[in-house]
């Protein structure tokens, strides 16, 4: 499949899909992808990923031709070397922010001076946390960073085992419904964005192809814009979450910004400052660069224009 | 001092093991157990040890015998991990156990020097003394001893036999002896039992009227043994010429 | 203390034991009860703790609801998925990583150069973490069933072949020279001799290599599954619902139990001929 | 194949051997270097399809580029700190999993009832993975030190009590009634007797218990550490650092490998008795 | 046929095993070898099957023994995962070793009906015959005895030193048996070695000058056991009596 040449077609085209990429699943639950491939001989799998590490693990081992990541991590693995690019935007989703317990003390990002906030390292979320820190004048030394797993650190949270926590839905979200968790500060901007990657090597390859895919996702974006109360019921299905906390995560996203732009450029630019002073991106890399490297609006702009 | 009656332990359908068994033994007499092999008389020592519970019928002991009983089993059943002398102390008190009591009785079995072995590194006689010494330092007032000279050469063995005697000499040690050479048994015992079958029974019981110690040889025992050749139905022929 | 049956003395003699002749079904039957006491207390308390709000249903659901998961599964179908296809990969990947375990564990336990030569690399590898794997085994074999399944394996081979090794070299010199006598080939002194003889300490590292099969699976399944109880945990804990993960916990201990007792018995039955205290008449 | 010293001819037999005198230290350096051919060669293998590019950099670097990480944490002092904390983290958790193994074991493997009740439950816990007692251990003992320390033992108790409770239950019945013979109550009798018998199965155990202890620390580590190779490897793999995670597997691999030698060299001197082939004189 | 020069093997320091060896075995000779315990009997069958290769001196021997070299050893070493059946046919080629062949010899050494039996359920007596059926199943042409009767009582071991007799009648096997018992090497052997010392070297060698089948007890025989157990250093007393 991959390593067929320049021009011809794939006899496969392997995507991805997550639980964190609701058009994703829209796109797989009504097998749009198959429907349009079949027509040209081309077959299509569909492959989980559990989080932007195992998208990028699978799009670094050419286990998929297109992987669903944040656009940070996308940053980071680009820096590491891999092959990628970012090809289109599945959404803006705020789908982290800070945490506290519900009647905590803590109100306001500058509370955490001296506390303990649990996040996990090198996901967005440990991300929206430095900007945030940064943001209200502290650095990453004014507070102790407990590194823990996604769904352990709402735990620990719960538990106070820590003061505060990065949160990522939908875990966040269901600690909202169920335990009245407690915003301390939001901010959509400081997300990352939602980006489809493909291999560079495919997009070279079958130029054409990453074409059709980004229409198939377009068709799935505008379906979720217009049926938001069925993209929820197909989330909370397939992900085995509730309804409502499914719909407090829909709402978080916005579908509005598909084609790769100069907003997520800035975006992906300012964590990527973060990301150096943090050392996760090596202190050399030129991240204007990287990130222009990174993204490629080329394709989006192509079928979307049309 | 121990009463047994209708005594009974058998295996598999009641095709092996002995049943049938009455005797008694008195303090300070030494018993010995003669019958072919697989007849039932290491089970029996188990039995009367207390190690097999699982029999019929009766054992009434009049006498508490404090030491315990001593046992010492047809296979050395040295502990492979621990050396001659550690083996021979394995019975004895904590305290005693690192004191140089072993000393007497190592030299005793004649293993002067090879304290140290492990028993991996002993001949198969050698393993026996070891466990004969182990048997008799507790020095207990019972001593079960199944078939204990066996891997002995004819010199070795006459010196045990004696050291035995010695023993029982001074503890008056009420023992009972399973083997298969039936001039040991005339040596050192006061009475025979002889097993037969499968399952086993007291087939006869020989009385030995000589006080110990005797002479080995003596005409009374060439007598005796002659006799219990036949009864053990090795065929007049061999049993002559054994004589 | 002084064992009752050691003395002799009148009425301190224990009496004699009949041979229980009610045996099989019945004392299985005791046995298992006997087993169950400690899980059913547990299950009980655990209940109790959840409903009297000990513990935040957010954060440890009660066993009855973690029951209600596992039979909506049941019903729509997704329980015999996940389970059949876990056990699937969990027994293959046992198979081959048993097998390559005797073939290697016998060469090195009966090899003194193979030792010298293989063992130090094993034992190295054998302290590698499963998810360290992970990431390895997909850039070498992908993320199909013949990575997860080669996943297991390896899991499933390191105790196999330490206890191989073990058993082979703890062998009875004495009777490996009988086989010497009749002038066994090498090979032929493994098959009759030493695996025998190692069979006890082979059986253990079965079972312990089982344990780490089920345990691998979760890292195997993060390579790109779908389905699985693995799969379950995972997707569990990144959706955030206790009710799942806890669900999958149970079904690993329940199918990590049962295939347990299926080596348990095939131990029972091939070690009869051992002398040991369970094997009394 | 007859083997050429069982048959009585001229000049087949083999010309005697004389006991090396040589033993010692030269032995050791030989069975040294063998150990190290493989790995080195591996080693060199895996440069050279670096260098000449069949290993994508960002998938698998370079061995001297592992190194060059490992040098680097050196110098920044960084990696003692790693290491130094895993390492007691493994130690603590091994000797108390250990620990609770022998007691637990020693009972359950004397005692039949004992087993009946506590083996079905063990069993069951065996076959949890290590990444599923994480949010437990959060939940019942916090983010702290001895969480950590205990999900460690928690996966070198299983291992070890697998292999005590075989080799207890293996134990010559004969070594046992020499025991009983001499009145030992069953705390002698397991002391003096059954242990010391169970001792081959027992080290297996503990070698097999050391290499999940080795395992679990990535579990562990995943509970708010900010410092250790699992830690390490867990953010390596995080931030697509590849050097960082391969930099923690070898440090795995060598650690587990080092404290695992320290094992077999007890094993080798504290089973000196053993009549088996590695023993000859 | 086969020719010991200066044989040496020596444990611990030269504190144990044998030395100086010289001997020489001629086709269908049966050779006894008498010593005290731990003089290096058993070992130096060992070096002769081949299973102790660290021996210095030479072993040359001029003819082919093809169906191997039989051994008995001094313990029964059965497998304890084999049953009696399975353990006596254990030598016999792939096919043979389920063909009934081995109900011969179970039946020869009084073993019938124990065919299942593990040897964990075996008396010691019974132990041993299912280790001299293994041994004689294959019928090899040199066979090497460790104490092969030991635990065996008078009537059964003189029923299989007889089956021993009439196998070399047969078949000519040649022989070397380590033994205790003097009468038993007397019966069967036409030379007997006998060791001494620790460690071990040849003290005498007698010569039995009768053809076998012998008479049990025979005169000769019995002034050569008081021979021997003059050499072996037993005091005259005993000696005298034992006569
Ligand atoms: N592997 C070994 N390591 C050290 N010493 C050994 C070893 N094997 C045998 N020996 C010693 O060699 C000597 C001779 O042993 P061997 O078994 O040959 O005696 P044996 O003549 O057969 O005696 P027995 O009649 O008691 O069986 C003994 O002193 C024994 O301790
Ligand atoms: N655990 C057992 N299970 C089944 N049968 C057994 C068991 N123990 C002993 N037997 C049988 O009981 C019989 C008597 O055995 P025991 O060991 O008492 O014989 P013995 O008189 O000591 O013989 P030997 O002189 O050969 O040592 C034998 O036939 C043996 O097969
Ligand atoms: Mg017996
Ligand atoms: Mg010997």
């Amino acid at each position: 499949s991959s390593s067929a040449k320049e021009g011809e077609k794939p006899e496969k085209i392997r995507l991805d899909y997550a639980f964190y990429s609701p058009t994703s699943l829209a796109l797989k639950k009504f097998g749009w992808a198959e429907e349009t491939f079949k027509k040209e001989g081309i077959e299509v799998e569909w492959i989980q990923s559990q989080g932007s590490n195992k998208a990028l693990e699978f799009l670094n081992s050419d286990s998929v031709d297109f992987g669903s990541t944040a656009g940070a991590a996308a940053l980071i693995a680009k820096d590491k070397g891999a092959p990628i690019e970012s090809v289109y935007i599945y959404s803006q989703p705020e789908w982290t922010a800070l945490v506290a317990k519900d009647g905590s003390p803590i109100k306001d990002v500058k509370d955490l001076k001296g506390k303990k906030v649990a996040a996990t390292f090198g996901t967005d979320p440990h991300i929206f946390l430095l900007r945030a820190l940064a943001d209200a004048g502290l650095s990453a030394k004014d507070v102790q960073i407990v590194n823990l797993q996604h769904a352990d650190g709402a735990n620990a949270l719960l538990k106070g085992q820590v003061d505060a926590w990065a949160g990522l839905d939908p875990h966040m979200a269901r600690t909202e419904v169920e335990s009245g968790a407690q915003y301390i500060y939001r901010n959509p901007d400081f997300n990352t964005y939602g980006t489809l990657n493909v291999r560079s090597e495919f997009a070279k390859n079958h130029p054409e192809q990453v074409e059709q895919v980004i229409e198939l996702y377009e068709k799935a974006r505008k379906w979720t814009l217009e049926n938001p109360e069925e993209a929820a019921k197909l989330l909370s299905e397939e992900a085995g979450i509730k309804e409502d906390v499914a719909k407090k995560q829909l709402e978080r996203n916005n579908f509005s910004e598909p084609v790769p732009g100069s907003q997520h450029e800035k975006a992906i630019s300012a964590a990527g400052e973060v990301l150096q002073t943090e050392e996760i991106v090596k202190k050399d890399t030129d991240i204007k660069k990287l990130v222009s490297e990174l993204i490629n609006p080329k394709y989006a702009e192509k079928v979307i224009k049309k | 001092m121990l009463n047994v009656k209708r005594l009974k332990r058998m295996f598999n359908n009641n095709q092996a093991g002995f049943h049938n068994i009455n005797f008694s033994v008195d303090k300070g007499e030494i018993i010995g157990i003669l019958g072919t092999s697989g007849c039932g008389k290491s089970t029996l020592l188990r039995v009367l040890s207390g190690l097999d519970p699982y029999y019929e019928g009766n054992i009434s002991s009049s006498d508490e015998a404090n030491n315990g009983v001593g046992m010492m089993f047809q296979e050395p059943r040295l502990l492979p991990w621990l050396s001659v002398r550690k083996n021979i102390s394995f019975g004895l008190k904590k305290e005693e156990r690192t004191s140089t009591k072993y000393q007497t009785y190592l030299d005793l079995v004649g293993l002067t020097g090879f304290e140290n072995h492990y028993p991996k590194d002993l001949s198969g006689g050698m393993a026996q003394r070891t466990a004969i010494a182990r048997a008799l330092i507790t020095e207990p007032e019972v001593l079960l001893l199944d078939e204990p000279f066996s891997a002995l050469d004819a010199f070795t063995k006459m010196q045990l036999q004696d050291l035995l005697l010695s023993i029982w000499q001074k503890k008056k040690t009420t023992m009972l002896l399973v083997t298969h050479d039936i001039d040991e048994a005339l040596y050192l015992c006061d009475r025979i039992l002889i097993l037969k079958g499968q399952p086993g029974e007291v087939f006869a019981e020989v009385q030995v009227e000589r006080s110990k110690p005797r002479t080995r040889g003596d005409a009374y025992l060439s007598q005796q043994k002659a006799h219990i050749l036949n009864l053990l139905n090795v065929e007049q022929k061999a049993a002559g010429e054994l004589k | 203390m002084i064992s009752e049956t050691q003395k002799w003395k009148v009425g301190q003699r224990a009496s004699p034991q009949k041979l229980s002749s009610s045996k099989g079904l019945f004392r299985v039957g005791k046995g298992f009860a006997l087993g169950s006491i400690l899980p059913i207390i547990l299950l009980i308390a655990w209940e109790i703790a959840a409903r009297v709000g000990l513990l935040a249903p957010h954060l440890l659901p009660a066993p009855s609801i973690i029951l209600e998961k596992i039979i909506s599964m049941y019903r729509d179908g997704s329980l015999f998925g996940h389970v059949s296809i876990t056990l699937t990969r969990v027994l293959l990947g046992f198979a081959i990583g048993t097998a390559a375990a005797v073939v290697i564990g016998a060469i090195v336990g009966y090899a003194k150069t193979a030792e010298q030569v293989l063992d130090p690399l094993f034992q190295a590898f054998r302290s590698i973490p499963s998810l360290a794997w992970v990431p390895l085994f997909i850039l070498w074999m992908g993320i199909g069933e013949p990575s997860k399944i080669s996943l297991i394996a390896v899991g499933v081979f390191f105790p196999v072949y330490l206890n191989i090794v073990a058993g082979i070299q703890g062998v009875d010199r004495k009777l490996i020279e009988v086989g010497r006598i009749y002038q066994l080939t090498p090979f032929q002194l493994t098959k009759r001799i030493i695996l025998p003889a190692a069979l006890p300490s082979f059986i253990t590292g079965m079972r312990s290599g089982l344990g780490l099969g089920w345990m691998f699976v979760v890292a195997a399944e993060l390579m790109g599954a779908s389905e699985g109880l693995g799969y379950l945990l995972v997707v569990g804990q990144n959706t955030y619902s206790p009710d799942t993960v806890i669900a999958s916990i149970l079904l690993f201990a329940i199918l990590g139990k049962g295939t347990d007792a299926l080596l348990k018995w095939i131990e029972y039955r091939s070690l009869k001929w051992q002398d040991s205290i369970n094997n009394q008449a």
